[in-house]
C-alpha cells in the first residue's frame, strides 16, 4: 500500500483514510460543537435566570425581532439543538470519533483501522449531518423544536410543528447514526481482529475494552431509534400515522408510546455509550498515575459487559409516567437498580488501584480523579430515579437534568479533558501547559459543581424541565433566585473554558516538544514517537505483558515495564 | 488494505477473515434496523382493532413470484461463489450478471405492485396496514436496490479478472449481505403478505 | 412559601415520597462519603515520592476478588434491596390501591395546547352526558374526599402535575391514562404541565382549588352548571373502570 | 438442492394461503416455513454450517435482544387494548 507522505495535501488531511487524521478531525469538529452547545446552555440559563430580558452583547444578533430577548417560540429550540449537539455533534465525535480512531490502532498495534476508507466516509457523513444540522437554524420556521428526545406527537405531526428545521434535525441525526455505526464497524472488527502478536483480550488497555463495548451498544441499539426516525419522517411528510393518535391522527392505530420504547431503547443504552469510554479510560490513567497495575482488571471488565448487557434492558425507568403498562414498571425498578453492583466494583477497582499506589497529581489525573467525584454523585443519584414512587414526582423535573448531566455532562466532559490533555502529547508532539491545565480543572469542578447540584434542589421543589420561564408558576417563585445563581455560575463555567481553549491552541503551535513517552505508560501507543510515524508500526509490535505493569519490583531502571519490554516476559503479572 | 492488515492477526476469536467478520458486524446492525422495523409492525398490528385478511388486498401470487426471484438470485450468487472458488471466470461472471438480473426483475416486479395498489387506492397513508408496507418493503427494496449496485460492482471488478481461487472475499462477504436480504424478504413475505 | 426542598404537601400519600427521598438520600449519603473519603484519604497519604515505590498487585487475588465482589454484594442488599423494596410498599400506597369509583370524585382531564380541559360528570353522575359540567384550568374539589382523575390528550402527550401532591402522569393521545389522591389542606394551588407541549409549554398552568367541605365544593360545582352548555366534542364513558 | 427445499416451502406457503385452512393453523405453518427457509439461507447459503460455531453468535446476539426487546413491548400492546378512549 503506498505510504501518504507522497499523496497530496487534499488527500492527506482532508480526505485522508488515516486513521490518526481522521481522529483529528473528529477532535475539531467535536470541540467546535462543545463550544456551539454550551454557548446554548448560556443562553437558555440567561432566560431561566432573567426571562424575557434582552440577552446583553449577542442578543441583538441572535434575536433581533425581539429586541434581542428569547421569545418562547426560540427557546424550545435552544433546548433541543442544546441536547441533540452535545450527545451526537460534541460528546460522541469527541470520546467515540477522536478517542476511539486515534487510540485503537495505535493500542492493538495495527498500522490502521480494519477499513480505513469505511473509517474516512464515517467522519464525512457526521460532517454532512453536522452541517444539516446548522443549516436548519437557518430555514424559515426556525430549528428543531420538539427536545432532544423527539416525542412523538409532537415530532410526528406537521400540524403542532410545520417547519423544516424539525425534519433536518432527525435528517442530521440519521446521517449521524450512519456515521457512528460505520465507526462501531470498524472499532469492533479492529480491536478483534487487528491485535498485535502477544496483545491477547486480557492485555488490551481498559480504554479499549470501553470503546468495544460502546461500539456494540451503537451497532446493537442505534438502528433501533434509526427505525423510529424513519418513522417519524414519514409521520411528517407522507401522511403514514405510525406514532399519531387521537385527533392529530390521519387515520386510526397509530401507538404514542411505541415512539418512546423505541427511543429509550436506544436512548438508555446511549448513556452507557458515551461514559464506558470514560470508565475505561480512568481505569488506564489511575493505573497509570497511580504508578501501579489497575486493581481487579478482570472485574473491571466484566463489570462492563454485565453493563452492557444491562442497558439493553433497564429503558422502561424513562417511561413511569408515560402511561405504560404498571406492570412493567416494577422490573424495570428492579432492574435498573441492579445496574449499581457493576458500578459499584467499578468504584472499589478505582479506589483499589489508588490504594497504596505512588499518586502523580498530573493534569490528566486530576480530570480523572474529577470523573470518580462527580460520577459517584451522578450514579449514586440514578438510584433516585430508578425508584417508581418518587420518579413519578421527580420526573421530567431539574432532579432528572441535575442527574444526567452529573453523568453525561459532568463525568463525560471531565474524561473528555482527561483524554486531551492525556493524548495531546501523543497527538500534536507537544506538551499543553501545566498550570493552565490545573486552572482549568479547579474551575470547571468548581462552577460545575455548582450548577448541577442546584439543579437537583430546585428540581426536589418540583421545577419542571423545559419551561421557559419558572416565575410564571406562583410556587416556584420562591425558588427564582436559585436559577439565578446557576445562571451566574454557568456563566463562571463556560468562561473556564476558555482557559482550556487559549491552552490547547498556544500548545498546538507553541507547545514544547514532547518525548515519545511523556508519562511513563506502558501501553503499546507510547512506544512509537510522538507524534507517531505514518502508519504507527514499520513491523507489528510483539506484545510480553498487560498495560498495566507499574510499580514492578525488582526493576533497578525506572518502576514499570512497556508492553514491549522483553524482560516482561519473566518479570511480568499479567 | 484487509489482507495486508489480517497479516498482523494474532490468533483472531472467530478466524475467520478480517472483512467476513466487519460484513457480520454490519448485519449485526442491520438485524436490529429490522428489528426496530418489524417489531413496530408487530406491535402496532395486534395493537389494531381492525386488520384487512391476506390477499384481500396485496397481489398473493404476484409477491410470492417475488419470492421466488429472488429465492433463485439466492442460488445464482451461491454458485458465483463456488466458480470464483473454482476459479471458472466464464461462471463467476455469468452468475454475478444474472443475480444482478434476477434482483432488478424482484424491483420491477416491485415497482409494478407499487403502481398497481397505488391506483387501487392502498397508498402509504391510506391505512395503517398501508404504511407498515410501504414502510417494509420499501426499505427492503432500498437494500435490494443497493444490493443490486454492488453486483453491478463486482461484475465490473470480475470482467477485470481481479478474482481467482486465492482473491475471492468480496465476493463472499457481498453473498453474505444479499443472501441476508434474501431472509429479510422471506420474513416480510411471510408476515405483510401471507399472514 | 420555603425556599429550599419540597414544596408544601397537601396529600395523604405524600409523605411516602418524601420519605423515600430522605431514606435514599441517607443510603446513598453514607456511600458517597466513604468513597470521598477513601478518595481523599488516599491521595493525601499515597503521594509519589522519591524513595516510595507504589504496590505492585494486580487485585485478582481470591482474597482480593472476594473484598470487592462482598462489598458490592453488600451495597446491593444493603442500598438497593432496601431501597426496591421501600420503593414497593409506597407504589402500592400512591398508584396501587385507587378507591372504589362509589365515594370517589371523579373528573376527566383533556389537556390540548396550551389549556386544561376538565370534566365533571354532573348531577347524573355519567360523563359524556348534557348535564356535564367543564371548566378551563379550574380544576375544584373537595378536601378530605378520594378523587379519581382519568386523562388523555386532544394533541399531544401533557403532563398532569400535581407538585403539592407529589404525582404526575401523562395526557396521552389515544390513551386514557389515571391516577388518584386525596387532598387534606384547603386552599388554592397550582397544576403544572411536565411534558414539553410546544413553545406554550411553560405557560400551560392550570389551578387546583381544595375547598373546605362538600359543601363548599357543590355549590361551587352548581354554580358552574348553569353556565352555558358544555362541550360534548370531548369527554368518555367510563363504563365502570375505575 | 437446497433451492429445492426452498422453492418447495414457498409453494407450500401460497398454496395453504390459497386454500383457506383455519387462521391458526395457518400462522402457525407460515411461520414454522418461514423460519425453515430463513435457517436454511443462514446455514447453507451464508455457510455459517461450515463455520466454527463462535460465528453463530454474531447473528445469535442481535437476534436475542430483538426477542427480547419487542417481547419487552407485548405487555403495553395488551394494554393499548384495554385503555384505547
Amino acid at each position: 500500500m503506498t505510504t501518504e507522505t507522497r499523496l497530496p495535501f487534499w488527500r492527506r488531511y482532508i480526505f485522508s483514510t488515516n486513521h490518526k487524521v481522521i481522529a483529528v478531525q473528529y477532535l475539531f469538529t467535536g470541540i467546535t460543537f462543545l463550544a456551539l452547545g454550551g454557548l446554548m446552555a448560556l443562553l437558555i440559563r440567561w432566560q431561566l435566570a432573567y426571562p424575557w430580558q434582552p440577552v446583553p452583547f449577542i442578543g441583538k444578533l441572535l434575536f433581533a425581532g425581539s429586541g434581542g430577548a428569547v421569545t418562547p417560540e426560540a427557546y424550545p429550540m435552544l433546548f433541543t439543538m442544546h441536547g441533540g449537539i452535545m450527545v451526537f455533534f460534541a460528546i460522541t465525535p469527541i470520546l467515540l470519533g477522536a478517542l476511539g480512531n486515534y487510540t485503537i490502532p495505535l493500542e492493538v498495534g495495527a498500522r490502521d483501522m480494519a477499513f480505513p476508507k469505511l473509517n474516512m466516509l464515517s467522519y464525512w457523513f457526521l460532517f454532512v449531518g453536522s452541517s444539516i444540522l446548522l443549516v436548519s437554524f437557518l430555514v424559515p420556521g426556525g430549528a428543531a423544536g420538539f427536545g432532544w428526545t423527539i416525542y412523538a406527537p409532537l415530532s410526528a405531526s406537521t400540524e403542532v410543528l410545520p417547519g423544516w428545521g424539525q425534519d433536518l434535525f432527525i435528517l442530521g441525526l440519521a446521517l449521524d447514526a450512519v456515521s457512528i455505526l460505520m465507526g462501531g464497524v470498524n472499532y469492533i472488527t479492529t480491536i478483534m481482529q487487528l491485535r498485535a502478536p502477544g496483545l491477547t483480550l486480557r492485555r488490551l488497555p481498559l480504554t479499549l475494552w470501553g470503546l468495544f463495548f460502546s461500539a456494540v451498544l451503537n451497532t446493537l441499539w442505534l438502528p433501533i431509534v434509526a427505525s423510529a426516525l424513519f418513522m417519524v419522517l414519514c409521520d411528517r411528510r407522507l401522511g403514514t400515522a405510525f406514532f399519531l393518535a387521537g385527533p392529530l391522527a390521519p387515520h386510526t392505530g397509530g401507538q404514542v408510546l411505541l415512539f418512546q420504547h423505541l427511543f429509550w431503547g436506544f436512548g438508555h443504552p446511549e448513556v452507557y455509550i458515551l461514559i464506558l469510554p470514560v470508565w475505561g479510560l480512568v481505569g488506564d490513567l489511575l493505573s497509570v498515575f497511580a504508578r501501579k497495575p489497575a486493581f481487579g482488571y478482570k472485574a473491571t471488565v466484566w463489570s462492563m459487559f454485565a453493563i452492557t448487557i444491562l442497558s439493553g434492558i433497564v429503558w422502561g425507568h424513562h417511561m413511569f409516567t408515560s402511561g405504560m403498562n404498571p406492570l412493567v414498571g416494577k422490573a424495570f425498578m428492579v432492574l435498573t437498580v441492579t445496574v449499581s453492583v457493576p458500578t459499584a466494583i467499578f468504584f472499589l477497582n478505582w479506589l483499589g488501584t489508588l490504594w497504596r499506589g505512588a499518586i502523580r497529581l498530573t493534569v490528566p489525573m486530576l480530570f480523572t480523579l474529577g470523573v470518580v467525584f462527580v460520577f459517584a454523585i451522578g450514579g449514586l443519584t440514578g438510584l433516585f430515579n430508578a425508584l417508581q414512587t418518587f420518579d413519578v414526582y421527580i420526573h421530567d423535573t431539574y432532579f432528572v437534568v441535575g442527574h444526567f448531566h452529573y453523568t453525561l455532562a459532568a463525568s463525560v466532559l471531565f474524561g473528555t479533558f482527561a483524554f486531551i490533555y492525556f493524548w495531546f502529547p501523543k497527538i500534536f508532539g507537544r506538551q499543553m501547559n501545566t498550570r493552565l491545565g490545573q486552572l482549568h480543572f479547579w474551575c470547571s469542578f468548581v462552577f460545575l459543581n455548582a450548577v448541577f447540584s442546584v439543579m437537583m434542589f430546585l428540581g426536589l421543589h418540583g421545577h419542571m424541565r423545559r419551561i421557559a420561564d419558572a416565575t410564571a408558576y406562583e410556587f416556584l417563585k420562591p425558588v427564582q433566585h436559585w436559577n439565578v445563581f446557576i445562571g451566574w455560575a454557568a456563566l463562571g463555567l463556560g468562561l473556564s473554558q476558555l482557559l482550556f481553549f487559549i491552552n490547547f491552541l498556544y500548545s498546538l503551535f507553541k507547545g514544547a516538544p514532547t518525548p515519545a513517552n511523556p508519562w511513563d505508560a506502558g501501553s503499546l501507543a507510547w512506544t512509537v514517537s510522538s507524534p507517531p510515524p505514518e502508519h504507527n508500526y514499520a513491523t507489528p509490535p510483539r506484545v510480553f505483558c498487560g498495560p498495566h505493569e507499574y510499580g514492578v519490583p525488582s526493576l533497578t531502571n525506572g518502576d514499570w515495564l512497556s508492553q514491549t519490554d522483553p524482560q516482561a516476559a519473566k518479570l511480568a503479572r499479567s | 488494505m484487509d489482507r495486508a492488515t489480517s497479516a498482523e492477526v494474532e490468533v483472531p476469536l472467530l478466524d475467520i477473515p478480517t472483512g467476513k467478520f466487519g460484513m457480520w458486524v454490519f448485519l449485526v446492525s442491520e438485524i436490529m434496523f429490522f428489528t426496530g422495523l418489524i417489531g413496530s409492525y408487530i406491535v402496532l398490528r395486534l395493537g389494531a382493532t381492525s386488520w384487512p385478511k391476506p390477499g384481500e388486498i396485496l397481489n398473493t401470487p404476484l409477491l410470492g413470484l417475488n419470492t421466488l426471484v429472488l429465492l433463485s438470485s439466492s442460488l445464482t450468487m451461491a454458485l458465483a461463489l463456488h466458480a470464483a472458488q473454482q476459479d471458472c471466470q466464464g461462471a463467476l461472471k455469468r452468475n454475478l450478471l444474472l443475480t444482478a438480473a434476477l434482483g432488478t426483475s424482484f424491483l420491477l416486479i416491485k415497482g409494478y405492485d407499487y403502481v398497481h395498489m397505488w391506483h387501487k387506492g392502498f397508498t402509504i397513508s391510506s391505512s395503517l396496514f398501508g404504511s407498515c408496507y410501504y414502510l417494509l418493503t420499501g426499505f427492503h427494496g432500498l437494500h435490494v436496490l443497493s444490493g443490486v449496485i454492488l453486483l453491478v460492482y463486482l461484475w465490473a471488478a470480475a470482467s477485470r479478472g481481479v478474482f481467482s481461487a486465492a482473491q475471492y472475499g468480496r465476493i463472499e462477504y457481498s453473498g453474505l449481505y444479499w443472501h441476508f436480504i434474501d431472509i429479510v424478504w422471506v420474513v416480510l413475505f411471510a408476515i405483510l403478505c401471507l399472514v | 412559601m420555603q425556599h429550599w426542598g419540597f414544596p408544601v404537601d397537601i396529600s395523604t400519600t405524600g409523605h411516602y415520597v418524601d420519605g423515600l427521598f430522605w431514606l435514599a438520600s441517607g443510603l446513598t449519603g453514607v456511600a458517597f462519603l466513604a468513597v470521598v473519603g477513601a478518595l481523599g484519604y488516599f491521595l493525601i497519604r499515597y503521594r509519589a515520592s522519591a524513595t516510595r515505590r507504589a504496590y505492585y498487585t494486580h487485585g485478582d487475588s481470591r482474597g482480593a476478588l472476594f473484598v470487592t465482589g462482598g462489598l458490592a454484594l453488600l451495597v446491593f442488599c444493603l442500598i438497593d434491596v432496601n431501597l426496591a423494596y421501600h420503593d414497593h410498599t409506597a407504589w402500592d400506597v400512591v398508584w396501587g390501591s385507587p378507591p372504589s369509583s362509589r365515594d370517589a370524585l371523579r373528573v376527566e382531564v383533556m389537556p390540548e395546547q396550551f389549556t386544561w380541559n376538565i370534566r365533571y360528570a354532573g348531577p347524573d353522575g355519567v360523563f359524556h352526558t348534557a348535564d356535564d359540567v367543564t371548566t378551563i384550568n379550574q380544576l375544584h374539589i373537595p378536601a378530605n374526599r378520594p378523587v379519581i382523575v382519568q386523562l388523555s390528550s386532544k394533541d399531544v402527550i401533557h403532563s398532569f402535575f400535581l407538585p403539592n401532591l407529589r404525582i404526575k402522569m401523562d395526557a396521552v393521545p389515544g390513551l386514557v391514562t389515571s391516577l388518584y389522591f386525596e387532598a387534606v389542606k384547603p386552599g388554592t394551588y397550582e397544576i403544572a404541565c411536565a411534558e414539553h407541549c410546544g413553545f406554550g409549554h411553560y405557560r400551560m398552568r392550570g389551578f387546583l382549588v381544595v375547598e373546605e367541605s362538600t359543601k363548599a365544593f357543590d355549590t361551587w360545582l352548581a354554580a358552574q352548571a348553569n353556565e352555558g352548555s358544555p362541550d360534548l366534542s370531548w369527554g368518555w364513558d367510563w363504563g365502570g373502570q375505575t | 438442492m437446497i433451492y429445492g427445499w426452498l422453492l418447495g416451502l414457498t409453494l407450500l406457503e401460497v398454496g395453504v394461503v390459497m386454500a383457506g385452512w383455519p387462521r391458526g393453523a395457518i400462522v402457525t405453518l407460515l411461520m414454522s416455513t418461514a423460519l425453515a427457509k430463513a435457517l436454511l439461507i443462514a446455514l447453507y447459503f451464508m455457510h455459517l454450517k461450515f463455520d466454527r460455531r463462535a460465528v453463530w453468535w454474531l447473528p445469535g446476539i442481535p437476534l436475542l435482544f430483538g426477542i427480547i426487546f419487542v417481547g419487552a413491548l407485548f405487555p403495553d400492546v395488551v394494554w393499548h387494548l384495554v385503555q384505547r378512549m
